[in-house]
């Protein structure tokens, strides 16, 4: 079990008052994650004593600097199991991160070269930052974008696989959690028939990297992609891990300082990777702090998390079937599934909903969530939607439930 | 209560019975919607000579975009085209006065009732989204557009 | 006059020991610059008080959060005279801007398209940044890459201006300041060109925001990009410039979260500039941490800091002089000339230089610099670079001159 | 003085007086750049059956790079390529050790005056420029790629 009243006393904003007076109630986690004080103190600690640019200094402060950039990239590699630490690319974030790879298959050679006769393969759940890559690639090499549709229950409906993921498919990517639905995808059932027909695989783990074990060899994707904000590290740093081979073969992506062996003006080689994917000068406050919050969650535990979310999950499930009119979208029940609970209430819009609960002091995210073909499907405008993490409380669900029952009564 | 400043009575009237909601014929129909949170409006005007026969309109959102849609009906209807754009001019220049405005209740008549929600920024955009598709759809109109089939 | 020591206080790592018991020379500002406590307090009261995503929230963190980070777009428009805020796009850093630039005019419709029958134009002394991006454009559309070589003090040689610009040039793009040569550009007589054969015109204001008025109406240019870790604000952070009817006009570039209007499985449509280009979670506190150290910049003010400079500058300058065997790389006066400054040191190569340099508590830098083909021009391996900002004092210099002296006797 | 510890004077011996220093004959060439620095070394070496004939050298770079070529030179030629191999190990382990190690003086001889230079991340690179390319250059020669024209 979590000691989680310890836990909240690491996150500053936690016990803030809000202008109207009410404790702040954060139930946006899966938007971006409240920050320890470690992590905090690490990016000052960093600016006050460190700071220098990376990799081309022989100064005392340039050598520390590197020291420290090149540790995080060790402790990111540790989390997810990377084998190699030359397999972890700094990006500012995971859309960055989603985009190096479409960009690099664009411009890649074969085999790996998306075109006019290769089909890329998304869900319908993805996040708009794995829709409007591909789709752009797709557009611009000619390419064939296809999808998995949803069940009713918020699951991919895998039934037609062999159909959707064919010869002709270069890439996969899907998401291993939905940020709007919650929903755990099955990625071995993907995995294997993508690795049947020859397809490399995208994993965007935004949502799973801050919430419970990421093992990339156990995924066996070729790509995964995730983002620090989300997992207590400062905004501006995410992730992608790759294949060290893929790494080595794909084209660069974005030129400049830091990315190059040797320039002239006639031509340019590239340094090996990670550095090919990591043009100018890199986020590496950012990257600190993505080092910082993995300590603190390796310290805190990432079982002892994802236990603690599950336990949150499926009491706010239970409270939530209470409120009448409330459609839960995905999921109904725990398991398989994430701590970010969608729903709506009767014919209330979720602005006006989340209008009043923040009222309240409570924080949800209300809208389509970066997800608008997920409301397209199940035919509603927008969601209501509140995200649980370690530091989340039963006592912040019930007075979600309190709050959502002030609505009704508002809008009744 | 700071709620109600921004869900006046009158708004909440207006979201449960909206006036003039539909598509009726109109001289050019637009599709707006606010990216940020995904409110949808497609509206329509008709013009005689100067004057604003009709603004019909169908869309999906919040109270306040929707409430929104309803004064306008309400005040812009049959109204000559000069005096239809000061009260629009007169309503964008109370939903950017962040609650310094009160609003002219001569001119904006019900519409005073969204100068709460000047103080909400992310809800501003609610409020504005059916004025700012109205503007537009008036420019088209005056530019002898023709009406677009709905999206 | 600046007030040199008030400042230094505000500057924590400028009192920093060194473990060998120096005091810190921090002489490598153009590759990075400190930060003052102003911009640290900044970062931390974001993250200790309004930490939230923004744009798609209605609860008062996301709508705090929203605000301090369109504010601090604010700040950089009335800081670089922008026409409007909307023209103001944030980045990860230079580099991203001039490769965002480089994409968006590949994948444009005519007339912006650079294709096989276009010519890019930049010049021999661009940082990597403003080379390879440029390259690789060229590699993949067919496009001819042009420049402009430099003159043995250092300078643009514009004398072949009409041959190398011309009207099958589609994009001019050029230093502002040089980060290797210190040398200011003559910015009239390049756009004075370009505009004359429709061309559009970058400019890398990288070293020139941290260090002087920059005005971009003034410039007449149709891009300005610079990067923020230069210019007191943390890493991660990064400004492109563009007039709003090219933003208006080009493509996207990367695909996601915030840059869309609306998202189907088939098609999406983007959102107005700055939106469209800034893809994904944006770097928040980063533009948080860049609006208080532009904030501070003002305070000392933008004359201020150039006129302190530039005496720096004349006053290095003319010390250097005295050290036998030392060869200004780049302007030897300090007219339009800005306050970094390469040599070579007789026969000792910049790395040893640094390194007995940095023994004495002096920070430079050593190497190419990130432009490379300047040394290759003036047949150098590499040069030791010192630059400073506004919170260099003449002991620094001194420090500097008494270090060199100590590296001739040790190689001696 | 900690400076000492990286500029031994056997480092600035070799690097002021290069051994082996110029292109000579060879069955296989490279040229390897680091590059944070730009230090540049283009390496040829001569095989004759299992004996490490010749490694000749050209390049730019730091005494550190520069002496470590020297060294290099002095050290392989003339030995069998096992050997010459378990030198360059030995040598990588040295660089590696952050200044953990003292290395062996039976096995690298002048080469121990680098120890202290593996104490400095940003130099080990320079010091390993050289080694890296004859372990590169004799793979290709045991491949019987042919000796390429220089960069
Ligand atoms: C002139 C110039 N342009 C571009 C850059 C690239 O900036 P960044 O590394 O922040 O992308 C730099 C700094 O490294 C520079 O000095
Ligand atoms: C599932 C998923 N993918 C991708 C993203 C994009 O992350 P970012 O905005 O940090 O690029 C998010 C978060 O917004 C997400 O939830």
């Amino acid at each position: 079990m979590l000691d989680v009243d310890a836990i909240r006393k690491d996150f500053p904003v936690l016990s803030r008052i809000l202008p109207n007076g009410k404790p702040l109630v954060y139930l946006d986690n899966a938007a971006t994650s409240q920050k320890p004080k470690q992590v905090l103190d690490a990016l000052t600690a960093y600016y006050e004593l460190h700071n220098a640019n990376v990799h081309r200094g022989v100064h005392t402060l340039a050598e520390e600097a590197t020291a420290l950039y090149e540790g995080a990239r060790d402790a990111v590699a540790s989390f997810i199991n990377a084998p190699s630490r030359d397999e972890v690319v700094f990006t500012k974030n995971a859309s960055e991160s989603l985009n190096l790879v479409a960009n690099m298959l664009g411009w890649a050679e074969e085999p790996y070269k998306v075109d006019a006769d290769s089909e890329i393969v998304i869900t319908e759940m993805e996040h708009h930052s794995n829709i409007v890559p591909w789709q752009l690639l797709a557009q611009r090499t000619g390419a064939k974008l296809k999808w998995f549709g949803l069940t009713d229950d918020g699951r991919l409906d895998l039934s037609h696989i062999d159909e959707i993921i064919t010869e002709k498919t270069k890439v996969v990517s899907f998401v291993l959690v939905s940020n709007i639905l919650g929903t755990v995808n099955p990625v071995e059932a993907i995995v294997r028939r993508a690795q049947d027909v020859g397809a490399l695989v995208v994993i965007d783990a935004s949502q799973a990297a801050p919430h419970m074990v990421l093992d990339v060899q156990a995924l066996e994707a070729d790509f995964v992609a995730f983002t620090g904000h989300k997992m207590l590290a400062p905004t501006g740093i995410g992730v992608l891990w790759g294949r060290q081979e893929l790494l080595e073969d794909l084209p660069p992506f974005l030129g400049g300082g830091e990315m190059i062996e040797t320039v002239s003006m006639q031509s340019s080689t590239y340094a090996p990777a990670p550095h090919k994917f990591e043009a100018g000068t890199p986020p590496i406050a950012q990257a600190v702090g993505l080092g910082a919050a993995i300590e603190y969650l390796n310290g805190v535990g990432m079982d002892a998390i994802a236990a603690h979310e599950h336990r949150i999950t499926e009491y706010a499930l239970s409270r939530l079937a209470e409120v009448p009119d409330l459609r839960v979208i995905g999921p109904t029940t725990a398991e398989d599934r994430a701590a970010a609970i969608s729903f709506t209430l009767g014919d209330i819009h979720p602005h006006d909903v989340g209008q009043v609960l923040d009222e309240q002091g409570i924080a949800v995210r209300v809208g389509h969530h970066c997800a608008r073909p997920v409301c397209l499907r199940y035919g509603i405008p927008a969601t209501t939607r509140a995200s649980f993490y370690l530091y989340s409380t039963e006592a912040e669900v019930d007075a979600l439930i309190d709050g959502l029952h002030h609505v009704r009564a508002f809008f009744g | 209560m700071k709620l109600d400043s921004m869900y006046q009575d009158i708004i909440l009237d207006h979201y449960k019975h909206p006036h003039g909601r539909g598509l009726r014929d109109g001289d050019a129909e637009v599709h707006h919607v606010n990216p940020t949170c995904g409110d949808e409006i497609t509206l329509r005007v008709k013009l005689e000579g100067n004057v604003l026969k009709d603004v019909s309109y169908e869309g999906q959102g919040c109270s306040i975009s929707q409430a929104s849609a309803s004064v306008l009906n309400d005040l812009l209807v049959g109204k000559e085209l000069g005096e239809a754009q000061q009260i629009q001019e007169a309503f964008l220049e109370l939903m950017q006065s962040k609650g310094q405005l009160e609003g002219d209740e001569e001119v904006l008549e019900d519409a005073i009732a969204f100068a709460g929600v000047s103080k909400y920024p992310a809800r501003v955009k609610c409020a504005l989204l059916s004025w700012m598709a109205w503007k537009d759809a008036t420019a088209q109109a005056l530019a002898g557009a023709p009406v677009k089939e709905s999206a």
